[in-house]
């Protein structure tokens, strides 16, 4: 998923400089979501979320300024936007220490990998896994 | 024509290894590994046999019986407390830190759990420490007190965290690793 | 002669009486980690890498890393720069930071593969001016600003509106709020928006909660960004925490994922306040957190010790230590929210000595916590300046030509954004059908000081309406649809455009703010090119104009009258 | 074609969907709302269009059918007519958890510092400061023939442990420093479990005391005003007394039926209800200026004035209801925050305008969704068609429709139909339980009066006031261990008291029963024919109370004496008691 455009600061802000580029999660272009269409009820809370695309842009743009952990982190951000909500939070609240057997962040990594092609926050997932196994930091047999 | 406060000293002397209890009217006051010694009084200069002599009154006022233990292995409270909870007849216990941060304690609680907490330990006093034993003897009968009323002072950070920090290091020095908890006699004595 | 035991001079009894003396002091304890930056028990910096992966750091070797070691090595430091870097002589790294001839792209670009050690053995050889002058060159945003707590003691969502707008108007460009009784949380987080846009459209808000609540909030648009994720230095306190660096890893992936702006928050003496810190000084562990959230990718830190600030300012150079720490994270390049938020001293000298650091050079948040409320509603345990002292700040921003992020508004402009808001948030609750705000509430809001001066709530009812915001599924987009529909169209638009925003991900950026023409303002399109005198963020021109107003300045053209 | 028939109670406004093709209606879809402003105002407007909207759910209305409603306003008011009043510091009897020993003692009052010099039994008094080892040690050393003690800190069972022989101690005493010393008193503590035997006694203050039967008449009030206690003290001073006293309250003024009645308001609920009744149907009433009585009603007054823009002269009170009550009151006089269960009346009126302004929220309503808005029908009259759709049911029918705001009761015959209002309910419930348990706290005893109760006694389970226990498999949270709590579908949330699940039950019980019961009976005699219940044959229960988990059988126990059939509506035999209003407007307008 890096399609994005060559990107540098001058181009920031995105939704000043390069409107263009900005598209919604269902499609519209940011020029869309004005008062009037949320009056006539055009506009649902879908569409004022960020898109997979964007973040991909905003990870080119910071790391034109030489953040790389940004970028990566936009790029994780950019995988996430397909998992819903709860999905986040639970596999948030299975990477905390003692909270999971390694086969469960690992079958996290692979449905992280396989089901949403989110291969960067898998492989984030995998070295928790192995980190924590090194820390004793995976759920014990007692607990 | 009020008489003036005595001073008094504790020593806990031990009587061997802490035992669960069995009488179903007992609460069990668990105390961290630096409590009465070396440290002898609260961060607020409360004396620990002030403590520990208000806390019992409290719960003998209730008509409970009160026995009374040393965590070495730890100073967590809420570990120190939990510990006292699982050897007490009633399930209920007291834990104290020496700085005296309370808590009271149940069985069946989940360890960082607790049924009333006293964090601010430079707003206890004496009177507190009374109201805490009577609590706890009173959830040891399955009465529903009301919960001792907390305080707040904002002000308290400036004046008490680094202090309680110190404090609180300290009381880890004192933490014996893999010791089991003790049982211990209260003995309070009169010095004027 | 000789002196009378027990007798004590006048002297010494009114300097007994002195406020500072109701603060706490306490001697070091290096050993365990009860020391602000100097100790001979920080481990020596070291740096090797072999196949491309850092194996020792820090004299410690990669068998025997912690989780933080690992972290460290394997997301923040570059590997390809760190060899090199950390062998430039530590005094020369230090006068890089403070030479105003070495830019901030080149001192950053040695920080990107320094060690913690070697972090620390830098700012060990600077004094709090050359910790100054190195932070107002290497602050992320060219632009100062500062953010506000706008909380009430009984979680009354007026209060919290009012003030809201008091804050956003008066300068502060983030608002930050959280609950005495957590279920009131959606009530209070859709006043501090409403509240927020009609003092100055483009404010951000923030409700500190429990991750999941605070997360769903963001996600629903009520809230614009995310602040109270916290991080520690040592392992042990880390796990105590019920999190590791990968679990905050993922979590800040979760929150740019909504398009939710967030920052995490550490600081100084959480360690040895939680008794573990491994014997190291409450710098060194600070540094850790630090790169922890280089690593882990957020874009800025909530530090400066925060709510342990007790601990550092009770032993021997804290503050400096403080102020380093908020120094390390600009130079990190991460946006800055520098502290000043808590209760810090008895002593008002003190508690403005300790903010000069900040104040002076200007941070991306002077506090990460100004009290917008008196400190008694303040749920956040007490700021170091409430609005007790607005005057006060503007007056030292006044006199020494510093920019604080506040301005001097006239009463009639701040009795019309409180009545505004309060008239708001009531039009709101009658459309989303949330207990009815009355119009002697309003009356109250427009007035008010603290929450005593407003009519009690019915709180059971609150609550109801509360479960109902979360059960129902409120947005903001609905707080758009109701605001515009009950003639607030002005407050609707400048929401909207706040939404809006948020499909952009212009605010994910590193130091984003909105200015008042809701354009992004972050470290790419204002980066701090500060070069010396002459250059840089100066307090000049329609803002100066701005800051030389106060209550009370007499008239140059009519000395018998008054201008403000 | 679309149509929506709207219900705007007193407190929410219910709408009905309905798609009636060739005058069969089908039923699409409902929605509850809160009622904004006072019922029958234009007000209203907002949340009826909300209440539409949602019921709409996307689809275009083509008419919408509104009810006549008549503002409602309801007022309360609390008056305490009995006072507990101890003078000279003649008893202690505020009952603390823990006295000492057991048994009696009489002797002279002495202040603990003064024991040594004391001479004959005496009953020792130590102000607050004292500690308990202190006293005890004071008490044995001093050597006097100390029988008994009053202790102002919460120490009697330590002083008593403490003591070679055990002396009855009565402790709590806050204000000990007002017992006066150098007099004869008795000190009586009975064993755990029981109560004193000999100061509750007249005669057994007789024998204590050594008093004539002159004195023994003046003492008795202190006697009664000690039974059931565990602890007491008496001190026989020169002119001592307990009084209980009525409270003058002021009267209310009752017009009706051609006659005007006058009645205290101290004179209890009976007595008020018992007038009220011969000046049915009620004209007006008011209550004395100067009066919490007369402030109630004026306020009511004001209310409806601001709301209708009728002139308070012109607004008439059409109901009223009075109910007996006890409120735990502190003695006024008394040592240790004693405290008396005084008798209180609690008051709810209700006003009600012929000046409905429904016309201008039919217009404002069919501006908003821009269709057709009309007003479809008197509201008792919908309510029974309405109910008529429950299965089982036939004319003639009662219904009584149990709203937040007031008590409505119809009846539709073969010869017509006849409706009537009566005061409001549910909220005096909420205060009775709220006064009589001293919780001093709405949200709970709202609980109480809404959810059943239980006690927790463990964290994995509670047993539930009908003796039944419930495990759970997580632990309960910890704020509500050894906890009275309301089952709320939250989970237990904690009542702050310390009364047993019993008891709490019995008040939230015969509130209910007060309140619902007693109204029921009286509105449903107001239509029924020649006042006669049991000329009823079926009566079918609406509104948001008949959902509550037992008003519905309080009210069919009340009811069945007279031969009634008595049950919950199930509009449509789906909607339950809600939406009867709304649905029978549609129906009204299709067989029209």
């Amino acid at each position: 998923m890096t399609t994005a455009p060559d990107l540098g600061p001058g181009d920031y802000p995105l939704s000043v400089n390069r409107q263009d580029l900005l598209r919604t999660p269902t499609g519209k272009p940011l020029s869309a979501l004005t008062m009037d269409a949320v009056v006539a009820g055009e506009i649902t809370a879908e569409d004022l979320r960020i898109s997979a695309e964007t973040l991909q842009l905003q990870a080119a743009l910071a790391e034109s300024v030489h953040r790389r952990q940004l970028a990566q982190n936009f790029r994780r951000a950019a995988e996430l936007t397909a998992v819903p909500d709860a999905e986040v939070l639970a596999m948030y609240n299975a990477l905390r220490p003692r909270a999971s057997s390694r086969e469960a962040l690992i079958s996290i990594a692979e449905n992280l990998e396989s089901k949403y092609h989110a291969t960067v926050c898998g492989a984030l997932v995998r070295e928790a896994a192995e980190v924590y196994e090194r820390r004793d930091l995976l759920a014990r047999e007692e607990d | 024509m009020t008489a003036p406060a005595a001073e008094r000293s504790l020593t806990l002397e031990e009587v061997g290894q802490a035992q669960r209890g069995s009488r179903p009217d007992e609460v069990v006051i668990a105390v961290s590994p630096a409590f009465a010694d070396p440290f002898t009084k609260t961060i607020v200069e409360v004396p620990h046999a002030e403590v520990i002599r208000q806390i019992l009154a409290g719960i003998e006022e209730q008509g409970v019986h009160a026995r009374m233990i040393k965590v070495w292995d730890t100073a967590d409270l809420a570990a120190v407390a939990h510990i006292g909870a699982r050897l007490s007849g009633s399930g209920i216990s007291v834990g104290l830190l020496s700085r005296g941060t309370t808590m009271i304690h149940q069985r069946d609680l989940p360890r960082l759990s607790n049924l009333e907490l006293f964090p601010q330990s430079p707003l206890l006093d004496a009177e507190v420490f009374r109201l805490i034993g009577s609590n706890a003897a009173q959830y040891a009968k399955g009465e529903s007190p009301a919960p001792v009323p907390t305080r707040n002072d904002q002000m308290a950070r400036p004046r008490w965290q680094a202090k309680a920090a110190l404090l609180h290091l300290k009381e880890y020095e004192c933490i014996v690793a893999g010791r089991r908890p003790v049982e211990v006699e209260p003995v309070i004595s009169r010095l004027s | 002669m000789t002196t009378t035991e027990g007798r004590r001079s006048k002297r010494t009894e009114i300097l007994e009486a002195r406020p500072v003396n109701l603060d706490g002091f306490v001697e070091e304890w290096p050993e365990k980690g009860l020391v602000a930056m100097e100790s001979d028990f920080d481990p020596t910096p070291s740096v090797r890498v072999e196949d491309g992966r850092i194996v020792e750091l820090d004299g410690r070797a990669r068998a025997d890393f912690d989780f933080m070691d690992t972290f460290i090595a394997d997301h923040a430091l570059d590997v390809e720069t760190a060899e090199e870097v950390n062998a430039i002589p530590s005094i020369e790294i230090a006068r890089m930071l403070v030479d105003p001839r070495a830019t901030r792209d080149e001192v950053i670009a040695v920080g990107r593969g320094l060690t913690p050690a070697k972090i620390l053995d830098v700012v060990k050889l600077m004094n709090v001016v050359e910790i100054m002058m190195a932070m107002q060159k290497m602050r992320a945003r060219r632009t100062p600003a500062n953010q506000a707590h706008s909380t009430s003691a009984k979680d009354n969502p007026i209060q919290v509106a009012a003030d809201a707008a008091e804050g956003a108007l008066r300068g502060f460009a983030e608002l930050e709020t959280t609950l005495g009784v957590v279920r009131y949380a959606p009530l209070v987080a859709i006043a501090l928006q409403v509240g927020g846009q009609v003092g100055r459209g483009g404010v951000l808000t923030q409700c500190a909660l429990e991750e999941a609540t605070e997360l769903e909030l963001g996600m629903r648009g009520i809230t614009a960004y995310a602040e109270t994720i916290s991080v520690y230095g040592t392992e042990s306190v880390f796990v105590d925490g019920d999190d590791t660096p990968w679990s905050k890893t993922f979590l800040a992936g979760a929150y740019a994922s909504r398009g939710i702006k967030m920052r995490f928050t550490s600081g100084t003496g959480s360690e040895v306040q939680m008794g573990n810190a491994e014997g190291r000084s409450m710098l060194y562990l600070e540094i850790r957190c630090i790169l922890m959230a280089k690593g882990a990718g957020v874009q800025g830190l909530q530090n400066g010790s925060i709510s342990c600030i007790g601990v550092p300012g009770a032993v021997p150079g804290g503050i400096r230590a403080v102020a380093a720490e908020n120094l390390i994270a600009s130079w990190m390049d991460l946006e800055c929210a520098s502290g000043n938020d808590q209760s810090f001293s008895h002593s008002s000298m003190r508690r403005v000595s300790r903010a000069l650091p900040q104040l002076l050079p200007g941070t991306d948040f002077v506090c990460s916590g100004y009290s917008g409320v008196p400190n008694a509603d303040n749920m956040f345990a007490g700021s170091n300046f409430d609005v007790e002292d607005y005057d006060d700040w503007n007056t030292i921003q006044r006199d020494l030509q510093v920019d604080g992020g506040l301005r001097h508004v006239r009463e009639p402009e701040i009795l019309q954004v409180r009545e505004k808001a309060a008239r708001a948030l009531q039009a709101v609750f009658a459309e989303l059908d949330l207990p009815p705000i009355t119009d002697a509430e309003v009356e109250a809001a427009v007035y008010a000081h603290g929450s005593g001066d407003y009519p009690d709530r019915d709180v059971l009812e609150d609550l109801k309406g509360a479960q109902a915001v979360m059960d129902r599924g409120v947005t903001g987009l609905d707080l758009v649809k109701a605001l515009e529909r009950t003639g607030f169209h002005e407050v609707a638009e400048n929401l909207l455009t706040v939404l809006r925003q948020r499909v952009s991900g212009d605010l994910l950026q590193t130091s984003a703010i909105l200015t008042d023409d809701f354009v992004p303002l972050s470290a790419i399109n204002d980066a701090n090119d500060y070069g010396g005198p002459g250059s840089g963020y100066r307090l000049e021109g329609e803002r100066w104009e701005q800051l030389k107003k106060l209550r009370h300045v007499t008239s140059a053209e009519n000395p018998e009258t008054e201008v403000s | 074609m679309i149509v929506v028939g709207v219900d705007i109670g007193n407190s929410t406004t219910e709408a009905c969907v309905a798609s009636v093709v060739e005058g069969r209606v089908e039923y699409a879809g409902t929605a509850l709302t809160r009622t904004t402003g006072v019922k029958g105002t234009p007000d209203n407007t907002e949340g009826a269009v909300s209440a539409v909207r949602r019921a709409l759910n996307g689809r275009t209305p083509d008419l919408v059918l509104l009810n006549e409603a008549t503002p409602v306003i309801s007022g309360l008011a609390m008056e305490t007519i009995s006072e507990t009043i101890i003078t000279e510091s003649t008893m202690i009897g505020h009952n603390p958890a823990t006295p000492g020993g057991s048994g009696i003692g009489v002797g002279t009052t002495v202040s603990i510092d003064a024991l040594a010099s004391a001479t004959g039994p005496t009953i020792a008094v130590v102000p607050a400061g004292w500690d308990f080892d202190d006293v005890a040690h004071e008490i044995t050393s001093s050597g006097a023939d100390v029988v008994a003690a009053v202790l102002a800190h919460d120490d009697a069972v330590l002083v008593c442990n403490r003591l070679r022989t055990p002396i009855p101690v009565v402790d709590e005493v806050g204000a000990v420093e007002k017992v006066p010393l150098g007099m004869l008193a008795a000190v009586e503590v009975a064993p755990p479990g029981r109560t004193i035997r000999t100061l509750s006694d007249s005669y057994g203050l007789a024998s204590v005391f050594g008093l004539d039967p002159d004195q023994t008449r003046q003492v008795s009030p202190v006697a009664r005003a000690l039974t059931g206690n565990r602890s007491a003290v008496v001190v026989r001073t020169p002119s001592g007394d307990v009084t209980d006293r009525r409270i003058p309250v002021g009267t209310l003024t009752l017009t009706g039926a051609g006659k005007t009645q006058r009645v205290d308001v101290d004179a209890g609920a009976e007595e008020i209800m018992a007038t009220l009744a011969r000046v049915q149907p009620l004209d007006d009433a008011t209550g004395e200026p100067g009066t919490h009585v007369g402030g109630m009603l004026a306020q009511v007054r004001d209310t409806m004035t601001d709301v209708t823009g009728q002139p308070a002269a012109e607004i008439r009170i059409r109901d009223v209801l009075a109910v007996d009550t006890v409120v735990p009151n502190e003695v006024r006089g008394g040592l240790a925050g004693e405290v008396a269960l005084e008798n209180a009346v609690a008051l709810a009126a209700m006003v009600r305008t012929s000046r409905s302004r429904m016309q201008v929220v039919a217009d404002q309503v069919a501006e908003a969704l821009g269709c057709r808005a009309e007003i479809g029908g008197i509201e008792g009259e919908m309510a029974v068609r309405g109910a008529l759709t429950t299965p089982g049911t036939a004319i003639p029918i009662a219904v009584l429709d149990l709203g937040g705001g007031s008590t409505d009761a119809a009846l539709l015959t073969s010869e017509g139909s006849s409706a009537v209002h009566v005061a409001r309910a549910g909220e005096l419930v909420t205060k009775l339980i709220d006064s009589e348990l001293a919780l001093d706290d709405r949200e709970q005893a709202e609980a109480v009066k809404r959810y059943p109760l239980a006690k927790v006694e463990s964290f994995f389970h509670v047993r539930h006031e009908d003796g039944t226990v419930q495990f759970f498999a997580e632990p309960l949270p910890s704020h509500v261990f050894a906890r009275v709590v309301t089952m709320t579908p939250e989970g237990p949330a904690p009542v702050q008291t310390r009364h047993t699940v019993d008891h709490v039950r019995r008040v939230r019980r015969e509130a209910k029963r007060k309140v619902f019961a007693v109204n029921a009976l009286r509105a449903l005699r107001q239509v029924a024919p020649q006042g006669s219940l049991r000329l009823l044959d079926f009566v079918v229960l609406l509104g948001g109370s008949a959902l509550d988990f037992e008003i519905p059988e309080l009210i069919a126990d009340a009811l069945a004496p007279h031969g009634v059939v008595c049950g919950i509506g199930n509009v449509h035999g789906t909607e339950g008691p809600r939406n009867a209003v709304a649905s029978g407007l549609v129906d009204a307008w299709v067989s029209r």
